[in-house]
């Protein structure tokens, strides 16, 4: 599998990612700068975790005019898999490849640690290793991943099996204490309508790696090799 | 207007002498800044030098913009630590945001990249509004600007104390890894080669922020255009590290150092000076975010996310390519020139133009005048008969649980991105954090630790404690130490009482170090922590570096396993001097701090690494606030697991001294039984007391003494007491 | 010209940092305090256009960059009088 | 009672994010922008307070938590149509 991950100024999780990537997985990967025209035929691109252009104004907001941009969407649009992890999804958001926005955490606070999300939906390309409502422990890290998405459009990304994730206790029960930072229905990863673009906030790149002991982010990239 | 740029009568009469001339209000401002306690050490200096700062792994010792330590491997450590401490009271978020800027730049300024934050912290008093608007701030700021930048905070500590109320403390740890021949240093060497700016532009900030207040020449419409508070801008920080260290894969880059306390002046000077070469500069060519800004501004303004290069001359194109890559402002602004003096020109015009040595070395070494502090008479004993030994201590254990000094820390650190990059094996939650040598199978611990309580009691022995403690930190998670670097934060020098608390505490400090083999590489100096007249607690914050050749080889504080037996490494006293107990159950500062008896810290020390690398441990706790009791507690509760232990002991101690007395040295362990005799051994070739007390069981916390019960607890309830308290005082 | 923007949250979208802000002005003792909504204020110079284009060009601005239109509505004035 | 606020950066002091959606403004093609400052906007409604009243009180809650003075300056009008 021949993937990208996209450096955008800022970018924190690039080398997490390429690292995961590449060296864990042993994908065909590269880097690719955010002021590319053209993602030169990946299969997946990847938009890394971070602080694009420092989160002003908004998360993803300026990110979203990088001239790479226009490629991811190309790609996007041609049934080619793109990846955003916490700041790519916000980014993915801003620039309208997936539904809904991302806000302020509803503690106003950063928020580090592991939480557990239930998988929703294992029959798209980032989740087919995930069947039966899996559960998976995945760290998250940002300050503003509270998914916003107003009440039709919550129901017809439902009803279409866009929402991918939801933060749930370590048993699966999906409730309001187990909601980190305030997302509408415990949202924590969405999908569009063709399921080959994934936005998720956790962070399966930082627990992949076998030097540690949680490695159930792994499921993420092999379901991608699975369907590769 | 001499008086006003903080210069005494002497030091005017001394530029005269140096000079030949009088100096002009630009040359002046230079003196002041340059001749500050903050850039010249003038009140430190003598003292600082009797340090141990050399040792087979040094690369680079105090003296640049941190120091180094060869890990082996061809790779080296680079770390220092560094204050914040009066921006952080004026404007807690943004002085602790800038606190951690200009560390991450004394990092990667040397070549290295910045892997690992350690943030230090003193609050004043919980209860007063002040104190959590500050700890908000401070926290806030410090998560704002590691996150964006994308350095993981891995750790740190937290103290109260009311003496922190009119002064906190804001220090900050950084480490970085560097290839050992790939150092860079702050030198403007070769003749011709090229100056150049680079990063945010410069404006009017903190004018005078490291050194006094303005001159007369200022009006009073100045105080609206000057903003004292500098604001940080991590995102321009990201740029430019990552354009710092893609430039200096280049050999045509000569010598680089950031533009810290009295930016543009103290960087050309300090580069001209190393490199005993002279700088040419032309202000007009520096980029400016304000209009009508000075020579004496551009000089002494300590805009934020700035550095200077010098450039091998003939490669200026190349450097400015990179730096456009990363949309950062940059400009040739001067050259390298011979002759042994900094000449600034401004519009066409010498602004000023003096002579390095002048201005770097001229400054004054002052001995100031020391003497012991009164209060010392009467608070260094302490009679145990006339305090009142509870029957049980589980009502103490939840109280100190639940303090603020001893609670967990948890609230805080979840601000912190601890995980980015990859690297971080221990989280922050254990004795010390563990960072991963990438690419390597080494990995470094770190801590830092400082009981100020301690040194307010006996700065000589606290120092020591601190160095002891935090190696002991380090050591228990795997570490072998090879690094130290400190940060001194005191009242004001011009007072003997504190004069003498600071040569305490270096000498503490200093014999420590030498006893125990490493080498101090680093510091920074913050003196007038005080406000009318009130001094903190002498603090002097220790931060260890110790390297793990195996990274698996690493070890937690928190129990592993059901059944495995628990030890404690090293012998209790009966000390309840200095200690988070006494504080909390008889209101009392006072007594004997606890002895410090340093072969024996170097034994422990020795057989817990030993014991750690041969695999034969499942974890390792050192004891030190709130004593045995916490240290178990915590072991309990911890970890990912919660389990419980069964502990009996005899003793001819009072219990609340056995079980919450802060004697050093101790560490607590937990093994397989199967270890047990392999331990036993080690122990006593290691010439180490080693007594089990009891093993890993159930969910209960139960201590017996001489078959008594003494505790006797849930773990859950304890975890919690412990885990929630501090995060009541957050916003 | 000087371009005076407004950006709120729409109506409907909770808004987290006006409710944080709301309780702790009443834990201050601002008991009168009853609702607090928290948006942007921005101002943006803008060199040698005219009002009519400014009102054009600064709209652009707003539904390209300055505000999510999928959270957040906008509002602006224009000041010929600044420079 | 409405209360609306600005708060804004003092004279001189730096803004990172004024400074970046600059760039991005121009970057984007919006050339005729020269400077652009981003503060908060807030409305704070207040129950059965006089305006004299309110003039004390908001301005207390700016001092206390709105504002950070020590970087900001603020202002404020009173709107007392509503509720
Ligand atoms: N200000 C802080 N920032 C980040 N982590 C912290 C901070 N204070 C404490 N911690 C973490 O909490 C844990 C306990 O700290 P502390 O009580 O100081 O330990 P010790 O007594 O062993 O030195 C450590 O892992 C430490 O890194
Ligand atoms: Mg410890």
């Amino acid at each position: 599998m021949k993937c990208g991950v996209v450096v955008f100024p800022g970018s924190n999780c690039d080398h997490d990612c390429y690292h995961v990537l590449k060296h864990v997985f042993g994908f065909d990967t590269r880097w690719i700068w955010h002021k590319d025209e053209d993602l030169g035929g990946l299969d997946l691109a990847v938009l890394p975790g971070g602080f694009s252009y420092g989160d002003y104004l908004r998360p993803g907001a300026i990110a979203k005019f990088s001239p790479i941009m226009k490629a991811v969407a190309r790609h996007a649009r041609d049934g080619g898999k793109v990846l955003g992890i916490c700041n790519g999804f916000q980014i993915l958001v801003e620039a309208g490849l997936l539904p809904g926005a991302l806000m302020r955490n509803r503690s106003q606070k950063f928020v580090c640690k592991n939480a557990y999300v239930r998988v929703e939906n294992a029959d798209t390309p980032f989740t087919s290793e995930c069947g039966g409502k899996r559960v998976m422990k995945v760290p998250i890290a940002h300050a503003d991943g509270n998914y916003f998405i107003d009440p039709d459009d919550l129901g017809r990304i439902t009803d279409n099996g866009q929402v991918v994730l939801r933060y749930c206790t370590p048993d699966g029960e999906v409730s309001e204490a187990a909601n980190p930072n305030g997302s509408v229905q415990n949202i924590a990863g969405v999908v569009n309508e063709k399921k080959n673009v994934l936005g998720m906030m956790p962070h399966p790149e930082r627990c992949s790696d076998p030097l540690w002991p949680d490695l159930d982010g792994q499921l993420i990239f092999k379901s991608l090799l699975h369907c590769a | 207007m001499v008086k006003a740029h903080g210069l005494t009568p002497d030091e005017y009469r001394r530029i005269l002498d140096l000079l030949g001339r009088a100096p002009n209000l630009t040359e002046l401002g230079i003196f002041s800044v340059m001749w500050s306690e903050h850039c010249s050490y003038k009140s430190s200096r003598p003292l600082l030098k009797t340090l141990p700062t050399e040792g087979p792994r040094v690369l680079q010792g105090p003296g640049e913009n941190a120091g180094i330590v060869d890990i082996g491997g061809g790779m080296a450590a680079v770390f220092k630590i560094e204050s914040h401490n009066h921006p952080s009271f004026i404007e807690p978020h943004q002085g602790a945001a800038t606190g951690v800027g200009g560390i991450l730049r004394d990092i990667f300024t040397m070549g290295a990249r910045p892997v690992a934050l350690l943030d230090s912290l003193r609050f004043g008093d919980l209860s007063e509004p002040r104190t959590r608007y500050l700890l908000n701030g401070v926290v806030d700021g410090i998560s704002s600007y590691g996150n964006c930048v994308g350095v993981p905070t891995v750790g740190g500590e937290i103290y109260f104390d009311s003496c922190y109320n009119g002064n906190i403390l804001v220090n900050v740890f950084c480490l970085g890894l560097i290839k050992a021949d790939k150092i860079f240093r702050g030198n403007a060497a070769g003749v011709g080669n090229a100056v150049i700016y680079v990063g945010s532009k410069t404006g009017r900030d903190g004018i005078h922020g490291a050194s006094l207040l303005a001159s007369s020449e200022f009006d009073e419409t100045t105080e609206e255009k000057r903003p004292t508070v500098q604001v940080g801008d991590p995102f321009t920080e990201k740029l430019l590290l990552e354009a710092c260290l893609e430039i200096m894969k280049h050999d045509w880059v000569v010598g680089v150092q950031d533009m810290g306390a009295a930016g543009l002046t103290s960087s050309s000077f300090e580069m001209a000076g190393r490199a005993g070469t002279g700088v040419e500069l032309d202000l007009s060519k520096v980029p400016l975010r304000e209009e009508g800004m000075t020579p004496y501004e551009i000089l002494l303004s300590e805009s934020q996310e700035r550095m200077l290069f010098v450039v091998r001359q003939g490669h200026e194109a190349d450097a400015l390519a990179v730096f456009k890559k990363w949309d950062l402002n940059a400009a040739v602004i001067g050259r390298v020139t011979e002759g042994h003096s900094v000449k600034i020109l401004h519009a066409g015009e010498i602004a000023a133009q003096l002579p390095v040595s002048a201005v770097v070395d001229g400054a004054l070494a002052l001995q100031r005048p020391s003497q012991r502090p009164q209060y010392l008479d009467s608070i260094t004993e302490l009679d145990l008969t006339g305090l009142k030994t509870p029957e049980r201590g589980d009502e103490a254990l939840k109280k100190l649980l639940a303090a603020p000094n001893i609670a967990g820390k948890r609230w805080v650190y979840e601000q912190y991105d601890h995980m980015v990059r990859l690297n971080t094996l221990i989280l922050p939650g254990s004795d010390a954090s563990v960072i991963r040598v990438p690419g390597a199978q080494k990995a470094l611990a770190i801590s830092a630790d400082c009981n100020s309580r301690y040194c307010y009691l006996d700065p000589y022995q606290g120092a020591q404690i601190a160095v002891a403690e935090c190696c002991r930190n380090v050591v228990c998670a795997g570490g072998e130490p090879i690094g130290v670097t400190n940060c001194l934060n005191f009242g004001s020098p011009e007072r003997p009482e504190i004069m003498w608390q600071f040569e305490q505490a270096v000498l503490g400090m200093g014999d420590a170090c030498r006893f125990l083999e490493i080498p101090i590489v680093s510091g920074n100096v913050s003196f007038y922590n005080e406000t009318k007249g009130e001094a903190i607690f002498p603090t002097p914050t220790i931060a260890v570096v110790g390297l793990l050749e195996d990274q698996k080889r690493h070890c937690v504080q928190w129990f592993q396993k059901p059944g495995d037996l628990v030890a404690l490494a090293g012998f209790s006293m009966e000390e309840l001097g200095g200690s988070e107990y006494l504080k909390l159950t008889f209101d009392s500062c006072r007594g004997p701090v606890p002895n410090l008896d340093l072969p024996q810290e170097k034994k422990v020390q020795r057989f817990c690494l030993r014991s750690i690398r041969e695999g034969l441990v499942s974890s390792a706790h050192d004891c030190s606030e709130g004593g045995l009791a916490v240290a178990l507690a915590e072991s309990c509760f911890t970890g990912p697991r919660l389990l419980g232990a069964r502990i009996e002991m005899e003793s001819t101690l009072r219990s609340d001294a056995l079980m919450f007395g802060e004697t050093q040295s101790r560490v607590l362990i937990s093994f397989p039984r199967e270890n047990k005799e392999a331990l036993e051994t080690l122990a006593r070739e290691g010439g180490v007391e080693f007594s089990v007390l009891g093993s890993v069981e159930g969910e209960r916390l139960t201590v017996r003494i001489d078959g008594e019960d003494y505790i006797e607890q849930d773990v859950r309830v304890l975890k919690k007491i412990w885990d929630e308290s501090l995060e009541r005082y957050g916003r | 010209m000087l371009a005076k923007i407004h950006v709120t949250l729409k109506n409907g979208v909770l808004d987290p940092q006006g409710k944080a802000v709301n309780s702790a002005l009443n834990d201050l003792g601002f008991k009168e305090v009853r609702n607090v909504q928290i948006g942007k204020y921005m101002e943006v110079l803008l060199d040698g256009v005219s009002e009519s284009e400014a009102q054009k060009r600064v709209k652009e601005m707003c539904d390209k960059l300055l505000a999510n239109t999928v959270i957040e509505t906008y509002r602006f004035t224009l000041d010929s009088s600044k420079k």
